[in-house]
């Protein structure tokens, strides 16, 4: 008995460490959504493409390196650089040409723009990258394995996986606070987040912080598909197994809210994990269970606030 | 004489409809499928009415279709079948109803896509019942009692769909007129006052939540007894995205919207798939952009638009 | 004359601000009763309490002997409380006729889908209501292209459709010309006691409650400050420093 | 007699042309006009027009983009060759990706208004069930050139559909016969799978198998991941603890590069030996990150280092010709699309023979395929009279070589295909059941890689 108990905190153990890691690249996918819907009000089902993008972008990039003889280690700094690229040229692109358009339209139309932005980046990835799958794995060959002990026995984890992943994750968590708490250009997110009509009494000029929400949304979602890329293949469809994990969390989560993108993450990181440990059956719907249970107990989200509308 | 005249446009359309078909053999089941589709497309017109978008709406569709697989195996009778899953998806949409109508916007849309989340993964799970992925092939249907030869039974299925979508879009409309309708379009302006007057906006809602899950699971039924193999892919998210796709592109003006976009989308796809097989996406996400941004009214708005300009001139 | 609606004890805070702290207010039926007092100072939250929109930390209120603590704003109008808006809380993508038909119908039952809205009894209804404030000339156009006595009017006729018995009107001059102004309020006030309607309304045109009135309470800093006949109220120097030399009631007073 | 039935394709073909002649010249576009209907004389067409679903979007392309690679490959040579009785043959593909229906409504478009003579579908087991009942509709010849499942002429009989190669059963079969011989003492396995059909279904043949052929083995974990999954970590950390002495996994595409690839990783490879029975498809991508000393298969006898095929001049030329033309190794969905093509050729050629060198009408051109013998590019396939092909199987072991960037097969052995398909008439899972032991001790010997 007690030794069958032993074993099974031994198991939670492991499961808890497979969860954070599995929580940290939910995080990355979902966090940037989070920001964009607090801003935009825009459910952006590209969000999934970009996330591809990022990835294959870092893929080449990393293939890039490996070929032309690089120093491997340069793949490391390639993630990133992936990220910042897919965000800086296809953001600005995108909310120029396409959601300032439709800025004043009905959220249903807005939402099927990105619908319809999707369907154009699924194809054009293909175009692009081929339908073969596509992977550069440097970076995790580069860190290695950490021995982590079980019992008697050792289980070998990547270094990638136990802190590059996250590390990343808790960075990003970190950076994003304090950046929307602590910067001019944070807190004016965080007004028009919370009331556009008065950010835009205030002097703020929303449609700056809109351009800048969504490109630093759509890195977040490139950096999420570029940390996946060196152990994910990335195949067409990818962009759209993402997106409804995300959508999950945004609307578990709360509306713009980062810290709930955290903790949901945390808590499907967590349940996926022992699902598989203790009932897999169950893993394909811990995500919408989770969701489910949250709104159930919380209509407005985990760090949502009840809108009460003036009357 | 208004009545007259969209009565005459009704039947206008629907003979359109049978002589296309007629005269194209295979555009028949591609037709029907489009009718059937509308129908489904036409319960998202009425929440979109409330300002609220389903993502979940294919779980009825899938519902009904399903229903019609594991019931054809035992009573393969079109016309006991067809009301009884459409009850059964209207059954289903009152219980996920009475849970989904308190909520609103982006939460009603996520918990929709959800619920059909998880009904899409029940689907592979039950793997000895509903042979996953793979599906249930369906043994033909006979009407009345009938055993039609294929022929005769794709124009039953197409005149059956043909019928329904005609009798939905009449039921909508009385219903969009009504008080109740009247107080669906309020919820989506100012749900607050109808509180105030006396009306609860969720019962309001819930009203319109089963009447499109009857009509997803009509439309599931027809679209299970014409293509005669379902799959769990009927309910996935991208399911219910490309219904809500349809409601835009067809127009969320008129009860014709959906139909009218239920057979361009069709069309458009069979016509892309056959010309650009490797691209096909990429046209109609094209297409639903130049739509959305050139004509937000929708395939029925731009054929008002146009009338209206003949008229003027 | 009874009393028909009775406050005891209301309190409710928001954050550090004391909007209610103790209030006993009582409506009898048949009265017109204004509320006057500083911006912010808590009368609009005592409709929104008495309508079942923001429930009281403390006290009791009862409307015609029952306690109606606790009820939805659905139960509270179907009991005959209406009340209309300091924003006009109008259907923006309705027409003013398909808003006020509405109405009529949430008083009748909606749940008939089988007749539209705007059948014969209720188009009817709607037009009488809407003709007695003067706006079934634009009873055709939609609410969104109102200007804002005109929504103002319309938010109140929707009210009165209802057929109240108490009628609870937020500042229902705010917004219309000042011109127009004193004909609506006696439009309003005709329509009201042909009905029978008891009314509390909240306003700051200090000629207009002089005039409609029959009694006033002051609210300040939580409390009710005075209560009395216009007349008397009004006098109060008290009143006079504190609620009506600074509330936006001056300008008015002044060209009036 | 005929003229009675509704269903007389000739009586309908020629009310359809009175309907054609009068509505059809309003009618613009050539996509609107109706095509070729079922016709009982047959006159040799100016083109032989193949039908051919594959799917050219999302994940499942991985296998559908080089099965049309070589579908384009081989129509070019048939045509070069001056076609099939000297008709030149030429291929319309469809998209599976949308799913069932709107595959459906492909196929009436190819037949009723392409007119396309005959059909190859599909990848996706659900649009082959879908589809054959329709081919018997419409009386079209159909080639199933590449779905898997068994259940389709297990359940039912059709006329007009044929399996250009083997089915779930042989293929899974044949990799837990080779694990019984390559591994006889293992106790223990766990399996990881992709959930949808496919995975389920072969873990259910695989351990329906194994309890029949090896009582006893303890299952240490049935794990399903969500098909598309990008991260096995999980999977991985669980199957380090648990030390099974078998981890099978029926994944394909970019899943299992992904699962090879994080496995590998992470040692487990090291303690446990993988029976992957579609791994020869990823083998190019994964390179060397899958080690030596696991069991790996290919969906059939398709190999291009074939320890002995029947023309090894073909094998050799198709190769080197894909790899030209593709920049890529042919995997198994090539030759399975070699296969059906030329399955097609000798289709016609029989039932032209059949006919004094006449042109076979549809329902002649099917009863030619019934007991048709053709070649592959390694051995070749017989249809037997359920309509199911017999496919040799091979399977081997993982091998590191300098010559190839990726792991090559050693102890490659070929099953041939009546001995692990099952009997006609006969349901896979019953017919496993009745397997003995002793059907070990009979295996061909294997042949090692020979560099």
């Amino acid at each position: 008995m007690l030794a069958w108990f032993s074993e099974n905190t031994l198991l939670l153990g492991l499961a808890a460490l497979d969860g954070l890691s599995y929580a940290a690249t939910v995080f990355m996918v979902a966090v940037g959504l989070n920001l964009v819907f607090g801003v935009l009000r825009i459910l952006n089902v590209a969000h999934g493409s970009l996330f591809a993008i990022g990835g294959y972008v870092a893929a080449t990039l990393g293939l890039f390196i490996a070929s032309h003889g690089l120093p491997a280690w340069l793949s490391l700094p390639a993630l990133l650089l992936a990220a910042v690229l897919t965000g800086a040229l296809l953001g600005p692109v995108i909310e120029r040409l396409l959601l300032r358009r439709v800025e004043n339209q009905e959220p249903v139309l807005q939402l099927l723009v990105t619908f319809a932005l999707f369907m154009i980046l699924e194809d054009l990835q293909k175009l692009v990258w081929g339908v073969q799958p596509v992977v550069s794995d440097a970076p995790v060959r580069l860190l290695g394995t950490v021995d982590v002990p079980f019992g008697t026995d050792v289980i070998p984890f990547t270094a990638y996986q136990l802190f590059v992943l996250p590390g990343v994750a808790v960075v990003t968590l970190l950076g994003l606070v304090w950046f929307l708490r602590r910067t001019l250009a944070g807190r004016m997110i965080v007004a028009v987040t919370e009331d556009r009509e008065a950010a835009r009494a205030m002097g703020i000029d929303a449609a700056r912080v809109t351009l800048l929400t969504f490109s630093a949304g759509a890195a977040l979602a490139a950096l999420g598909g570029a940390l996946a890329s060196p152990t994910a293949s990335l195949v067409p469809g990818v962009g759209a197994q993402t997106i409804v994990l995300s959508f999950a969390v945004v609307a578990t989560a709360g509306l713009g809210r980062v810290e709930g993108a955290a903790v949901t993450a945390l808590l499907i990181g967590l349940g996926r994990a022992f699902a598989v440990y203790f009932e897999p059956e169950l893993e394909v719907v811990i995500p919408y269970i989770i969701m489910v249970a949250v709104l159930l107990v919380r209509p407005q989200g985990l760090f949502g606030v009840l809108e009460t509308r003036r009357i | 004489m208004r009545r007259a005249g969209e009565v005459l446009l009704v039947l206008l359309a629907a003979a359109l409809v049978l002589v296309v078909a007629w005269t194209v053999p295979w555009l028949r089941f591609v037709l029907t499928i489009a009718l059937a589709k509308g129908l489904a497309v036409l319960g998202i017109l009425l929440l979109l009415r409330a300002g609220q978008v389903s993502f979940g709406h294919a779980l009825y569709l899938a519902f009904a279709a399903y229903a019609i697989a594991f019931g054809a195996a035992r009573v393969p009778e079109t016309l006991l079948l067809l009301p009884l899953a459409a009850i059964g998806a209207a059954l289903l949409g009152l219980l996920v109803g009475l849970f989904v109508v308190r909520y609103r916007e982006i939460f009603f849309g996520m918990l929709n896509l959800a619920l059909s989340m998880v009904f899409y993964s029940l689907l592979e799970k039950f793997y000895s019942i509903t042979h996953g992925t793979d599906g249930i092939r369906l043994p033909p249907t006979t009407f009345a009692g009938q055993v039609l030869d294929p022929e005769t039974q794709g124009w039953a299925m197409l005149c059956l769909a043909l019928l329904l979508s005609i009798l939905f879009a009449v039921l909508v409309r009385i219903y969009l007129a009504s008080p109740i309708g009247q107080a669906l379009a309020g919820i989506k302006t100012r749900e607050a006052r109808l509180e105030f007057m006396g009306i609860s906006g969720r019962r309001v809602l819930l009203s319109a939540y089963v009447l499109s899950t009857l009509m997803a699971g009509c439309g599931g039924a027809v679209l299970a007894m014409t293509t005669r193999h379902v799959t769990p892919a009927l309910s996935y998210w991208t399911a219910s995205g490309e219904l809500v796709f349809i409601a835009i592109l067809g127009g969320s003006g008129s009860v014709a919207g959906p139909f009218l976009g239920a057979v361009a989308y069709e069309l458009t796809r069979v016509y892309a798939a056959a010309l650009v097989a490797d691209a096909w996406q990429m046209v109609l996400g094209a297409v639903l952009l130049l739509v959305i941004l050139f004509a937000p009214g929708g395939l029925w708005g731009m054929g008002r638009a146009l009338v209206g300009r003949r008229r003027q001139a | 004359m009874s009393v028909l609606l009775s406050a005891r004890g209301l309190r409710i805070a928001f954050g550090g601000l004391k909007a209610a702290d103790g209030i006993d207010l009582d409506v009898m039926e048949g009265e017109f009763l204004a509320i006057i007092g500083p911006n912010g100072a808590g009368k609009t939250t005592f409709i929104n309490m008495a309508t079942g929109y923001l429930k009281p930390q403390a006290g009791q209120i009862t409307y015609a002997g029952r306690n109606i603590l606790g009820m939805t704003p659905r139960q509270i109008v179907r009991l005959g409380v209406a009340r209309s808006f300091q924003l006009p809380q109008l259907f923006t993508e309705h027409t003013v006729l398909e808003n006020t038909a509405l109405a009529v119908a949430a008083r009748e039952g909606v749940w008939s889908p089988f007749a539209p809205l705007l059948r014969p009894r209720f188009r009817r209804e709607a037009e009488e209501v809407l003709d007695r404030f003067g706006l079934l000339p634009l009873a055709g156009q939609r609410a969104d292209g109102l200007n804002e006595g005109a929504r103002k009017l319309a938010d109140i006729a929707m009210a009165v459709a209802l057929r109240p018995r108490l009628l609870l009107m937020d500042e229902p001059t705010s917004g219309v010309a000042s011109a127009d102004k004193m004909g609506v309020v006696e439009t309003l006030a005709r329509v009201l006691r042909q009905s029978g309607v008891t009314a509390v309304f909240v306003e700051h045109d200090m000629d207009v409650v002089a005039r409609f009135a029959d009694r006033v309470a002051v609210w300040g800093q939580g409390r009710i400050m005075a209560l009395g006949p216009p007349e008397q109220v009004l006098n109060d120097p008290d009143v006079r420093r504190d609620v009506i030399g600074i509330g936006p009631g001056e300008a008015s007073h002044a060209a009036a | 007699m005929t003229s009675e039935n509704p269903g007389n394709p000739a009586g309908r073909a020629a009310g359809l042309i009175t309907r054609r002649a009068t509505l059809g010249a309003a009618m613009a576009g050539s996509l609107l006009l109706p095509g070729r209907q079922t016709q009982a004389q047959a006159a040799k067409p100016a083109e032989i027009k193949v039908g051919i679903a594959t799917y050219l979007s999302g994940p499942a392309s991985v296998f559908g983009v080089p099965g049309r690679q070589a579908a384009e490959m081989l129509f070019d040579e048939i045509n070069e060759a001056g076609g099939i009785g000297g008709v030149r043959v030429r291929p319309i593909f469809v998209d599976e990706g949308p799913g069932v229906d709107h595959f459906v409504g492909e196929y009436r478009r190819l037949v009723q208004s392409e007119g396309v003579h005959l059909l190859f579908a599909a990848i996706s087991s659900a649009d082959c069930l879908a589809c054959t009942p329709l081919a018997d509709e419409l009386k079209r010849p159909t080639l199933l050139w590449d779905c898997g499942t068994q259940r389709i002429f297990e359940d039912n009989r059709f006329e007009y559909s044929f399996r250009t190669q083997a089915n779930a059963t042989p293929e899974i079969l044949s990799a837990l016969l080779y694990l019984l011989r390559a591994k006889p003492d293992f106790r223990s396995i766990a399996v990881v799978n992709q959930d949808y059909a496919w995975g389920r279904d072969s873990w259910e043949i695989f351990r329906t198998g194994m309890q029949a052929l090896k009582p006893g083995v303890r299952i240490a974990a049935e794990l399903f991941p969500r098909f598309g999954a990008t991260d096995y970590s999980t999977e991985i950390t669980r199957l380090l603890a648990l030390r099974p002495d078998v981890v099978l996994s029926t994944t394909w595409g970019g899943d299992l590069d992904a699962f090879i690839r994080q496995s590998s990783d992470r040692r487990l490879f090291e303690r446990s030996t993988f029976v992957l029975p579609l791994a020869e498809s990823s083998l190019e991508r994964v390179g060397k990150a899958l080690p030596a000393g696991h069991i790996i298969g290919a969906r059939g006898d398709h190999w291009f280092l074939h320890p002995n095929p029947r023309d090894q001049a073909l094998l050799a030329r198709f190769t080197d010709n894909f790899r030209k033309r593709f920049n890529a190794y042919p995997i198994y969905p090539c030759h399975h699309m070699a296969q059906a093509v030329f399955a097609m050729k000798a289709g016609y050629e029989k039932a032209m023979a059949a006919k004094n060198g006449g042109w076979p009408t549809d329902a002649e051109l099917a009863g030619a395929f019934r007991g048709l013998e053709f070649p592959s590019l390694t051995s070749s396939v017989r249809i037997r009279e359920d309509g199911q092909g017999l496919e040799n199987q091979i399977i081997g072991t993982s091998h590191h070589t300098d010559k190839y960037p990726f792991p090559v097969m050693t102890d490659m052995v070929v099953f041939p295909a009546e001995m692990v398909t099952t009997p006609v008439g006969q349901k896979s899972t019953d017919w496993l059941k009745t397997l003995k032991p002793d059907i070990v001790q009979g295996l061909p010997q294997p042949v090692a890689y020979r560099p």
